[in-house]
């Protein structure tokens, strides 16, 4: 099998998609002739036609609309918001029409599209090239939302995406997009290679969506994570030599519970980390969640690492960035606990 | 630089309040006939003017003039009559419906009729009309079936989008007719990835797109037309300018300063201005925007001028903001009144069988709800409760099906 | 004191804010001469001139920007979104302007304006005259959310966001405006007349932002509510006669923290209610930081009573509304749980 | 109707990509000077032709040609051209700190320098500029010291901002320069909203919002231009057309269908289209238009006919997408190479005393810059950790006091 960076994976999704199905398309900012700011639409251009991989206008709000339009007529289309920051200008479009459309219609009409977005930080990308915006679209009913964490998962969760009758939003973890970071941004950076999940079957296959995956097994306190926080808690993990179970959730809606709960009783501890504030962040759902369904089963509180209540600075990148080092005190608070 | 003056802030105010008269004296109104057609081919440049003038087709005494005149037979104006007669009928009963407390909600477009019968025939069964909630007479013109808009109304167990919307919010996918929402606007870019879908499957179908003067001054009316423009895409983009939106003037969305029309110059689109209670005129209008957008020439904009005769909806009262008698000031008339005055200028009717077709429309209609209202009203019969649950997603998660078990249904 | 309704205490405090403050101002979507479609904004035109309050474009987005930057010049626009539905278009300028402004330009330039707009269902508004949408701004860091529950607390925390140099978004429980309402649709509404809170002082008084109060006092269980739902787990409290103590936040940001633990370290028991749908929902954040701080006091989970993950149907109105009977069953699963 | 055809989708492509010859040819580009000059209060109505012209001052010679040109000073020319050195200075040696590693991002205005410069000479010290990214000559033509601009750039302990944005995301409200943002577009209102302020205080202040073609797409521009047109603003809306939007021509922003300033007529204010890299076409065209503010007359839009010179950012490379001699071949040439003939054909200026200018030039930046190193550059300096908790609110809640200390900070 190839190996693929996450890039190439989504590339490839895109790729094998736009070979199999005559009704998906591609469309964004600079996705076109450039293939994207990050390279994920590369070539796609150049190999399906104007038609099937082209430039919008710098309108958000305008891309989704017209995705819904396109998907109402009975296409799949997949579009880019260059940064997930971004995304706001379409979130009316998202709440109020895509993820609404099959309800209110009863399902005459539907919304089968994809929104793709490179999200989070550790690029230096100041304010607005860093955040996190899975809690606003976990809040809304009607659309999912899936994260990958790896070149594999990206792929297959991409192309379960674009088959999916339901309107997903994809968010992408930039920082993972040519190595599977850990966090640690003062060590050499890593690339894919090598990387088991870099392995990346040719041609189709679907991750399925609301499958979680146990990146790790273990047995002394549960981790919830996605997207770049499950390589910084698996280091933290192995750092602080606690013996974890580390659960990749892969997508926030649906959300695979049946594992949560099960790794929770299990373990009896449980810390949510995500790269998004913390207040009203989705680690509340989690940590609400898991306390819900495994009240007596719970040693300590559900602990949560999570970006800081401010606005993502510049200078502070890797003081705002939830870390391992934030995540090991996290798992040690967790255990130091009277069992 | 000249001495500075002291700026001050301009609120735009009608010409006229509650206790004042009416005045459309401002308005200026060219006779029918007097504006040229251009070929539906001609380049943007070209008809520049046209967004500045008024496209009329039928005069004071009914008789069709210019270039804009369509030939339609006695036929095809007739069942636009009655269409708008039965949205009438339709609107007045329904009205009352909810003022008895059967239902919460109901809006009518009283005044406005022409304007979604006639772009409703002038179009293909396969076209999709992306509507606002005036457009009604669309679904009367293709004979949309009364009793399922009743049952949706009362929210009933018979209701075909089980309870979910408000009501008039329909849906109506086999009659080109896309579900509608309580916002405003936000469907208008719908419209123009729609077209662009058919463009893009290399199809015959066009779109059509509705919004209401007040609306154009959210960022999707811009983004939609931006769209359009760029990727020429096969779409009617319409503004129903009725001059008002609840309780503010057009002077709020920007009528001071140009027309709705105008708009179009933005984007390098042709835009149309047309009288929107000349039922001929917007089947013209239509028309020939549709053989535009079917020649792969992309999208016109068309502002349809008309007046919301009553209030905007059950929750309102007009006589709060704007003279009462401002309704029949308006110069342009009632698209009813205008279309039957033609066909009895024409010999092809009559005040007799028109009567007669009221008569029969308000019987459909009261037959109509008196059997939806043997489904229910709202309150007394609903859908099953599980409906509250399906088709969130293409398939219940967990959350929906604990919740739904919850619930006891 | 004279007796007020909700509606006509915000204009009172609108009112009051206009005549002492000449940098206050008012616009929104048919604010004007007609008074608001709620009549929140009524004869305030009359009364101070078409500049002082006039009817905007039904633009919320731009209602928001044009707000900020008049902010920026150093006035304090109070605008109206029509429904809080119609805010998700605004969403954008909110979270990427307003909140903002004040950190990245360390201070140079604040947003000191106030967003009014009602929310809330049980008017048979259907989908889209119904959300609460809090929760979508309680994670936007920079930005304060208020949302009163009685007219005196209207009057009063609707002068302090307008007195604030932070930008709040200040949520009005449409279902209050004219009465109390318990969550009883089937009986006889209620005025505010004659409500203890519905004695509003004239003139200037302010309620501080992130104050909670307690509506009622109570031993066995901590119920954590606001808006509308204070007086329907008031309504449930009563009729399932347990001894709960009732919190007020009156505002989601700030929170009030200490009012939150010191009455759940008391109770050990909480019920959170809000009528948003759950999943995501301020109810996660809730039930998050309560297990948290309170852990070892805590008997049986946090329990949370919201409305249900989809959208809000016209016909279920009383279906999807968390009513006091589902409020009391929490009441009683809580107290239920061996202690 | 006639027989339906199969539509196809169109999506524009520029005339030119990588390998190609740049080809400019279907640019129609009148002589300097043809164009009139209205007076400044003259109706929308009587200038519907301007936003199709192109407003140029200054001949192939160098020399002013027609009504708009300006009588400026030789002293505020070399001004003028000083600032343009300096802006393009600053961004060539600040562009190759980025690429030595001292910070993560930087973004040049090259070739559209006279456009922040002039409009920055042409406004009041107390006028507010709701600048883009590429707007640093507005500073530099206002004098705005160099070091602190760098040390925002090194986000080190001596930022004004302190860390907070990313490097080029200035805020100088003493020197009427708006906080930036990463967003395109959303501050684009808040240009209108500032303005309405000063006409609600019955100030004198007006407002100048800026743009690039690229963002009109989005929601806020329409938004902004409402709000602009119904309440007539004091405001100077502009748009910078540099034709280039990161790779994506201006094509896909609309320009196949007609020009940016046609926008204006959307809005019934005036539109103009000016030759941006024209610094004397710019200052008339922003006079003009702050004059129509200044007497109430409302807002006007600006097209700048420019080109962008160089890449985006420091994240982009051009010769990607357009053919890498595209700017060489880009007919309206350099603002400075202009701004300097201007001045040496009036005999104000020669060859060395601009060698000696821009020396001096590169070495005040070069000064600053090593002042600025000296501070710290990117992750070797940066501000007090604290600061990141601080002015999110007026006052930090719980939770950031919670959180700061947490941080130990
Ligand atoms: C996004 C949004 N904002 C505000 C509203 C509230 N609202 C409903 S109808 C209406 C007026 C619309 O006026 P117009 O577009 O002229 O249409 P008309 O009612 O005249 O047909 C408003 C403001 C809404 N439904 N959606
Ligand atoms: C809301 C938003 N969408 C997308 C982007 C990403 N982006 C940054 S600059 C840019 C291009 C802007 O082009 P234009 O408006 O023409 O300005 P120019 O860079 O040419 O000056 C884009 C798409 C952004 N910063 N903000
Ligand atoms: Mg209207
Ligand atoms: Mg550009």
């Amino acid at each position: 099998m190839p190996e693929l960076s996450m890039i190439k994976a989504l590339n490839d999704a895109l790729d094998v998609m736009l070979a199999r199905d005559p009704d998906v398309l591609i469309f964004g900012e600079d996705v076109g002739y450039f293939g994207g700011v990050f390279r994920v639409t590369d070539k796609l251009q150049e190999k399906h036609g104007a038609t099937r991989c082209f430039d919008s206008p710098i309108s958000e709000g305008g891309i989704v609309a017209t995705a819904i339009g396109m998907s109402a007529y009975g296409l799949r289309p997949v579009v880019e918001i260059q940064f997930a920051d971004y995304i706001l200008p379409a979130y009316d479009q998202i709440v109020s029409e895509a993820s609404r459309l099959r309800y209110r219609s009863n399902g005459e009409f539907i919304a089968p599209l994809t929104v793709r977005s490179p999200y989070g930080g550790g690029i230096y990308g100041g304010q607005t090239h860093s955040q996190s915006p899975e809690a606003i679209f976990a809040h809304v009913t009607g659309v999912k939302t899936v994260i990958p964490s790896t070149p594999y998962d990206a792929k297959g969760l991409l192309i379960a995406a674009i088959e999916c009758n339901d309107p997903v939003i994809f968010l992408e973890p930039k920082r993972l997009y040519n190595g599977p970071f850990d966090g640690h941004h003062d060590r050499p950076t890593t690339s894919w290679a090598g990387h088991p999940a870099a392995d990346v079957p040719e041609g189709h296959y679907a991750v399925p969506l609301g499958k979680a995956s146990v990146a790790r097994e273990g047995s002394e306190v549960t981790v919830l994570a996605y997207g770049t926080m499950v390589h910084v808690s698996a280091a933290a993990i192995e750092e602080s030599g606690i013996d974890a179970e580390l659960i990749d959730l892969r997508s926030i809606v649906p959300l695979d519970i049946d594992a949560i709960t099960a790794s929770v009783r299990k373990t009896g501890r449980c810390v949510v980390v995500h790269e998004a504030s913390r207040y009203a962040g989705f680690g509340g759902e989690l940590a609400a969640l898991v306390q819900e369904r495994c009240f007596y089963h719970l040693e300590s509180p559900v602990e949560r690492v999570a970006g800081w209540d401010t606005p993502y600075p510049h200078a502070f990148e890797w003081d705002y960035f939830p870390g391992p080092a934030r995540v090991s005190a996290a798992l040690k608070r967790c255990l130091e606990t009277p069992a | 630089m000249k001495p500075r003056s002291r700026l001050a802030l301009h609120v735009p105010a009608p010409s006229s309040r509650p206790g004042d008269k009416p005045d459309f004296s401002g308005l200026d109104i060219p006779e029918a006939g007097e504006i040229r057609r251009p070929p539906c081919d001609t380049a943007e440049a070209e008809m520049r003017d046209l967004p500045y003038a008024l496209i009329r087709v039928l005069d004071d005494e009914g008789a069709p003039q210019g270039d804009w005149a369509p030939r339609l037979s006695p036929d095809v104006l007739r069942g636009g009559l009655r269409a708008m007669l039965l949205t009438r009928a339709f609107d007045e009963r329904l009205f009352r419906i909810q003022r008895q407390g059967k239902t919460s909600f109901y809006m009518k477009s009283t005044g406005e009729e022409a304007i979604a019968v006639a772009a409703s025939m002038a179009l293909g069964a396969k076209d999709m009309c992306f509507p606002t909630y005036r457009f009604v007479g669309w679904l009367m013109a293709r004979s949309h079936p009364l009793l399922p808009l009743v049952n949706q109304i009362f929210s009933n167990e018979k209701d075909p989008l089980k309870g979910r919307q408000l009501p008039i919010l329909y849906s109506a996918r086999e009659y080109g007719f896309y579900s509608l929402s309580g916002n405003v606007g936000s469907r208008f870019g719908h419209a123009v990835g729609w077209a662009m879908a058919s463009a893009y499957k290399g199809d015959d179908k066009i779109a059509m797109g509705v919004i209401g003067e007040g609306t154009t001054a959210e960022g999707d009316f811009h983004e939609a037309l931006t769209f359009a423009s760029v990727y020429r895409a096969p779409v009617i983009l319409a503004i129903t300018n009725n001059q008002w939106a609840i309780s503010s003037f057009s002077g709020i969305a920007g009528a001071e300063a140009t027309t709705f029309a105008a708009k179009a110059l933005a984007y390098g689109i042709p835009g149309l201005r047309v009288d929107g209670n000349d039922f001929l005129a917007v089947w013209a209008a239509i028309r020939w925007a549709a053989e535009r957008a079917r020649l792969n020439l992309g999208a016109t904009l068309i502002e349809f001028f008309t007046y919301r005769a009553e209030g905007h909806s059950t929750s309102d009262d007009p006589a709060k903001y704007r003279p009462s008698e401002e309704a029949g000031a308006w110069p342009l008339g009632d698209p009813v009144e205008r279309l039957k005055q033609h066909l009895i200028a024409q010999n092809e009717w009559d005040e007799a069988r028109h009567e007669a077709l009221i008569a029969e429309l308000t019987e459909e209609v009261r037959a109509a709800v008196k059997e939806g209202e043997r489904a229910g009203v709202l309150g007394q019969s609903k859908p099953s409760v599980k409906e509250m649950f399906e088709n969130v997603f293409e398939e219940p998660d967990w959350r929906l099906i604990e919740q739904r078990r919850e619930m006891g249904s």
